[in-house]
């Protein structure tokens, strides 16, 4: 490889993100992800402590935001017209009650559904015309199409990561110097709206762009664009996970016949980061083939470097593989007076 | 699949991966199937456009279109080409050979897929059936349909084609009993001949007597390298 | 003609010397303007040409010799057109001006660029090349992978850049189908062992006796074709790429590796003239002719022409002809021009 | 052209994701699915392509529609700016509509989506909750994952994400009435409502009453897989 994972078509793939330093990038409205709150809680949990902590950012949300619904929409129980109408409602919300102007969202699906309803309401004045009129008859609100740098977007928390890299990298207490690490990317951050992309679809980088200030050396593997299989419908059920697990295989046993030696995946979906994981023990009990490769989000890991507690903090003892080995490479201390098991159940 | 191996119970398991390997490719099977079959056998020229399975009689039963079939054979896939029906459910009608745009003989292709499986030792209800039929013949010098009924069917089958046997008895079609070649002894003494023969080598090239004459000069007549005279020489 | 009138020829590839020699055998003062050091254009880096596998440089040398008089400046660009018809004037990059009764545009195409198509790795991946560097390696007559090894499976991903919404290039570059099934038996004379697959959508052989190519390539040099377009590469750690595609003929994905992947780039339209010239472009990028079927080598301006790929994709053979046809259209507009007549040019109804 | 055709081609979602499909396979190359279901997005295409009524109320019939897992690898990549999963999107909702999801195994799911994301997210204003990850039904999440769900509320104020926290923004709370009731008039108004009511309405009608469609539900809730529910006609074939 002659440029490792750097893109050649990076100034094509670019979006300005601000960083804390500059001006809009220390208010930001945020979005909660309903995958993570019920499925890796301490995700959002960590992810909260370092942009407030960390990074100083006044983050703002409403009692009154839901679920941007998208979940119901790829999973077919709603409408792109009840999309439309819950984004504006939320959109509305933050700017009129919260007086935000750029936001985020926890999850990859809120950001892509968000960034499809702006660009439908961008192409389409017609639609944006229902969702205004909807919005105002069914809850009396005013749209508003959110903005990030003047632009009409939103973005996804990672790349607020991504675009204060170098300050949480200056903070960090540890490095990930001679740790071999792979990204990967969500579907819905990458693959929906490629354009809107730190990176591009194909080399990503805004995982790559963290990994790197931190200090880890990148690998690269044949099934790294492969999706995890979380797959709405066939996540949700399962009869259906075999079609999760096996794509957990496939990029498993890829990743491990090329570099064996990789030492984490790093994610940005919540997904990705729970299934990722999980479906390694699956795999262990059904096939009896074992990779134990760590799987964690981007907070976690900052979290990690940051000097968080990696237990209590990171929430790292309700994965699947264990995170020990990682910590002990890393140079990260924890209670090894504790067993693994006594670690893991606080109470 | 459910399993409850460890202490938690999974009701799904691992799905067999539908992914391809190309890198099993090979062209192993196309050079036996030329070395059986010769000439009339070669698929190299095959494009895949399909006028064989659009015209095939009995494509609605296969499981393989003959389009496929030839496509397996290519790929050097053995496995996909011997577990097919399609082998066993050409009637050889030719439709395909007939019609093939770049003079490909999938009805050739065919037999000679079916020699090296037959060679091979496969046994299915179409083998038993020529087997039988060829036992028979050799016996009387002429087939006697209830023997063959009851050598490939057993008793039930006898039975089970009764009613149809009858019919085509009343009306002079079968005779009830074994009729006789005019010289049996000839006959089986022509049998004995043909066994002790040694086995016929590589089958002769065809010739194809519809190929064109006129011979196909290369556009340019600029310097005559060696592989503008291996495209001219494609046709003549 | 009583005076002898001057065509300026701008573009040295096959379109523009044919387009000259032609013109100066009518009679013409020709100037030709060549941006290279070197007339011939893509020509000088290509090996041999299909279908009949004649070396690129015998149709250079044959070009350049029935150049005649033709005054050939080389190294020179033009940096403004100036006046109407037949009443030109260029100005080149060395300052010169050049009077001009007419004017042909034979400046050719670019290839496209294929680092845009990311998922397939060329910049990143070391046996990720294009068409244009497996022919200098024909050249050289030395494939080899970027580890110095003879690659045994080698394929050739046919569309690259051409008939892509994603890359902005919705048109058929025309002349891939047929150059990747000459590469492939080139390929595989120079590497008998080697085995060579095409990923393709469609077969596009149109040209005469260029089917003929394509079936001699699957029946003597047992060619592998598989219809299904590339969708991604990606690397070993030992260099060799993994491939992924549809295999529609059997409507399942597969995955195949292979020691070398070859990009068929596509044509790109070069049309540097487009503002010194004021000349309209069509929807592909390349220059717009004044009609589809009946005026493709004029342009939208009077007196000044078109030739080769400078409207579209074109094989060597279509260029050369084109050239000439074009050579044959400005004369026509001149000995029009010099009898005073108004010059029937064919105008869009 | 076939009434259902003309609906599909009204479908918003259809003319984004519809272009001329040129059968290149990019799309089934990378597709999750296309790798352990008998399935292919391009085959899919190719049949909205045909527009023929009988092969459309086929493929609405059929399980296929429900195998993708909507990551959209097939979307970046179509070089002819197509989107099979957001075409799937658009014969999901046809199949609703017309109670033909309830003819396949996988369409009957549907019922579990309406009665999880769906009713979540008009009770709560969340498609999800913290109780709906079992460890039944999420067994390989792990042996810590049966610890915390046993102890979630304190595990989770440990990990210093609270939840059902009201009047409050922050993980996992209870959203404000009023805001409930905007979201609920948000479904009504826009059709969500309509179209969770024909999931109900054809599995009544697959199943032939309500009482039946229960059982299907029970059997999932107890077993964690539908497939235990015997259809009446196969229990017929059984007889």
């Amino acid at each position: 490889m002659k440029v490792a994972r750097q893109n050649i078509h990076w100034e094509n793939h670019q979006k300005h993100i601000p960083t804390v330093e500059e001006e809009g990038g220390r208010v930001w409205g945020c979005f909660r992800s309903c995958f993570l709150q019920s499925a890796a809680p301490y995700t959002e949990g960590i992810a909260y402590k370092i942009l407030k902590n960390d990074l100083g950012i006044d983050l703002r949300e409403a009692p009154g935001h839901t679920s941007c619904g998208a979940i119901g929409y790829h999973g077919d129980v709603t409408k792109l017209e009840t999309q439309m109408v819950i984004a504006a409602r939320n959109f509305s919300v933050a700017h009129y009650e919260l007086g935000v102007d750029n936001l985020f969202s926890f999850c990859v699906t809120s950001f892509a559904n968000y960034t499809e309803m702006i660009q439908l309401w961008q192409e389409d004045p017609q639609l944006r015309e229902y969702t205004a009129k909807t919005l105002k008859e069914t809850t009396g609100r005013d749209f508003w199409i959110p903005q990030v740098c003047g632009y009409p977007s939103v973005v996804h928390a990672s790349d607020i990561f991504y675009a204060n890299r170098h300050i949480l990298a200056a903070k960090a207490k540890y490095s990930l110097k001679g740790i071999k690490a792979v990204d990967h990317i969500g579907c819905h951050y990458a693959k929906i709206f490629p354009g809107e992309v730190v990176g591009g679809c194909e080399f990503p980088r805004v995982l790559v762009g963290l990994l790197e200030a931190f200090g880890a050396e990148i690998v690269d593997y044949p099934e790294r664009r492969h999706c995890c299989g979380m797959g709405f419908r066939n996540c949700a059920f399962p009869e259906n996970r075999d079609y999760t697990a096996s794509s957990v295989y496939k990029k498993l046993s890829s990743l491990k016949e090329t570099h064996p030696d990789c030492d984490l995946i790093l994610t940005n979906c919540p997904g990705c980061t729970v299934f990722l994981d999980a479906e390694q023990g699956t795999i262990k009990e059904v096939l009896g083939v074992e990779f134990n490769i760590p799987v964690m989000d981007y907070a976690q890991l900052t979290g990690l470097l940051l000097g968080y507690d990696p237990f209590k903090d990171c929430g790292f003892n309700a994965k699947v593989v264990p995170i020990e080995p990682l910590l002990d490479k890393i140079g990260i201390p924890y209670d090894k007076s504790k067993t693994p098991e006594e670690r893991r159940r606080p109470f | 699949m459910v399993t409850t191996k460890g202490k938690r119970k999974f009701v799904f398991g691992l799905k067999q991966d539908r992914l391809a390997d190309g890198d099993k490719m090979n062209s192993q099977l196309v050079k036996q199937v030329v070395a059986e079959g010769g000439k009339g056998a070669a698929i190299a020229a095959c494009m895949q456009c399909g006028t064989c399975s659009g015209g095939c009689t009995n494509v609605d039963s296969m499981d393989l279109t003959p389009r496929s079939l030839v496509l397996m054979v290519q790929r050097g896939d053995w496995e996909k080409v011997i577990k097919s029906n399609t082998l066993w459910l050409c009637s050889s009608c030719y439709i395909c050979t007939t019609r093939c745009p770049r003079g490909v003989r999938p009805s050739d292709v065919m037999e000679a897929v079916k020699a090296i499986a037959i060679r091979q030792g496969i046994e299915n209800d179409a083998t038993r059936f020529h087997k039988v039929f060829v036992e028979v013949v050799q016996k009387r010098g002429i087939l006697f349909e209830p023997e063959l009924i009851h050598k490939y069917a057993g008793l039930e089958g006898v039975l089970k084609q009764a009613p149809l046997g009858i019919q085509l008895a009343l009306r002079g079609k079968i005779s009830p009993f074994p009729e006789t070649v005019k010289n049996p002894l000839k006959f089986s003494q022509a049998i004995e001949k043909a066994k002790s023969c040694p086995q016929p080598q590589q089958p002769q090239p065809q010739s194809q007597p519809d190929t064109p004459t006129i011979p196909v000069v290369a556009s340019t007549p600029a310097q005559k390298n060696s592989t503008s005279q291996l495209v001219s020489s494609s046709r003549n | 003609m009583e005076k002898k009138q001057q065509v300026v020829v701008i573009g040295g590839g096959p379109a523009g010397l044919a387009a000259a020699g032609q013109l100066q055998s009518f009679g013409l003062d020709v100037v030709l303007i060549e941006k290279q050091a070197q007339v011939g254009g893509h020509l000088n880096k290509w090996y041999k040409v299909f279908p009949d596998f004649t070396p690129a440089e015998e149709i250079v040398a044959h070009l350049k010799s029935q150049l005649g008089n033709t005054r050939v400046l080389t190294n020179t660009t033009v940096t403004a057109i100036s006046g109407e018809a037949p009443d030109f004037s260029i100005t080149t990059s060395s300052g010169e001006q050049i009077p001009a009764a007419a004017i042909l545009i034979a400046t050719g195409y670019k290839h496209f660029d294929a680092r845009l198509k990311e998922e397939y790795g060329y910049g990143i991946y070391d046996n990720c090349i294009t068409s244009v560097e497996l022919d200098a390696m024909l050249k050289e007559n030395k494939i080899r992978t970027l580890q110095g090894k003879i690659p045994k499976k080698i394929a050739l991903a046919h569309c690259v850049g051409s008939r892509d919404e994603k890359v902005n290039n919705n048109y058929c570059s025309r002349v891939c189908c047929t150059n990747a099934v000459k590469l492939a038996i080139e390929i595989k004379e120079q590497l008998p062992e080697s085995e060579i697959y095409c990923l393709y959508m469609d077969i596009r052989v149109f040209g005469r006796t260029y089917e003929e190519l394509y079936r001699t390539s699957q029946e003597e040099f047992g060619i592998q074709f598989i219809r299904g377009r590339l969708s991604e590469a990606s690397e070993k750690p030992d260099g060799s790429l993994v491939l992924r595609f549809e295999d529609t003929l059997t409507a399942r994905p597969m995955r195949l590796s292979v020691d070398l992947l070859i990009l068929m780039v596509g044509m790109e339209a070069n049309t540097e003239l487009a503002e010194i010239a004021r000349l309209p472009l069509g929807c592909d990028r390349f220059y717009a002719t004044l009609h589809g079927q009946y005026a493709n080598n004029h342009s939208h301006r009077e007196g000044i022409f078109l030739a080769g790929t400078a409207t579209g994709p074109k094989a060597i053979m279509e260029s050369i002809t084109d050239g000439r046809s074009a050579a044959a259209a400005i004369l026509s507009f001149l000995m029009q021009k010099a009898k005073g007549m108004e010059v029937k040019v064919p105008t869009l109804v | 052209m076939g009434k259902l055709i003309e609906e599909l081609k009204q479908d918003i979602q259809y003319q984004h994701g519809m272009n001329a499909c040129l059968n290149c396979g990019i799309c089934t190359a990378v597709c999750p699915a296309a790798e352990v279901y008998d399935y292919s997005p391009r085959e899919v295409m190719n049949i909205c392509h045909q527009e023929d009524e009988e092969a459309l109320i086929e493929l609405l019939k059929s399980d296929k529609i429900w195998y993708c897992g909507q990551c959209f690898s097939c979307t970046p990549r179509c070089p002819r700016g197509n989107s099979a999963a957001r075409v799937i999107l658009a014969l999901r909702r046809l199949s609703i509509r017309y109670g033909y999801f309830a003819e396949s195994e996988k369409g009957r799911q549907q019922l579990f989506a309406k009665r999880v994301f769906g009713e979540n997210l008009l009770k709560r204003g969340l498609t999800l909750l913290a109780t709906n990850i079992t460890p039944q039904n999420f067994p390989e999440l792990g042996e810590f994952w049966e610890y915390y769900f046993e102890h979630m509320k304190e595990m989770r104020e440990w990990w210093g994400v609270p939840m059902d926290l009201e009047n409050s923004p922050g993980s996992h709370r209870i959203i404000p009435e009023k805001d409930m009731e905007e979201l609920r008039a948000i479904y009504k108004a826009t059709g969500a409502l309509e179209l969770m009511e024909a999931i109900e309405k054809g599995m009544e009608k697959k199943l032939g009453s309500k009482e039946e469609v229960e059982k299907y539900w029970q059997t999932w809730l107890e077993t964690g897989d539908s497939r235990n529910y015997q259809l009446k006609k196969e229990k017929e074939e059984d007889k």
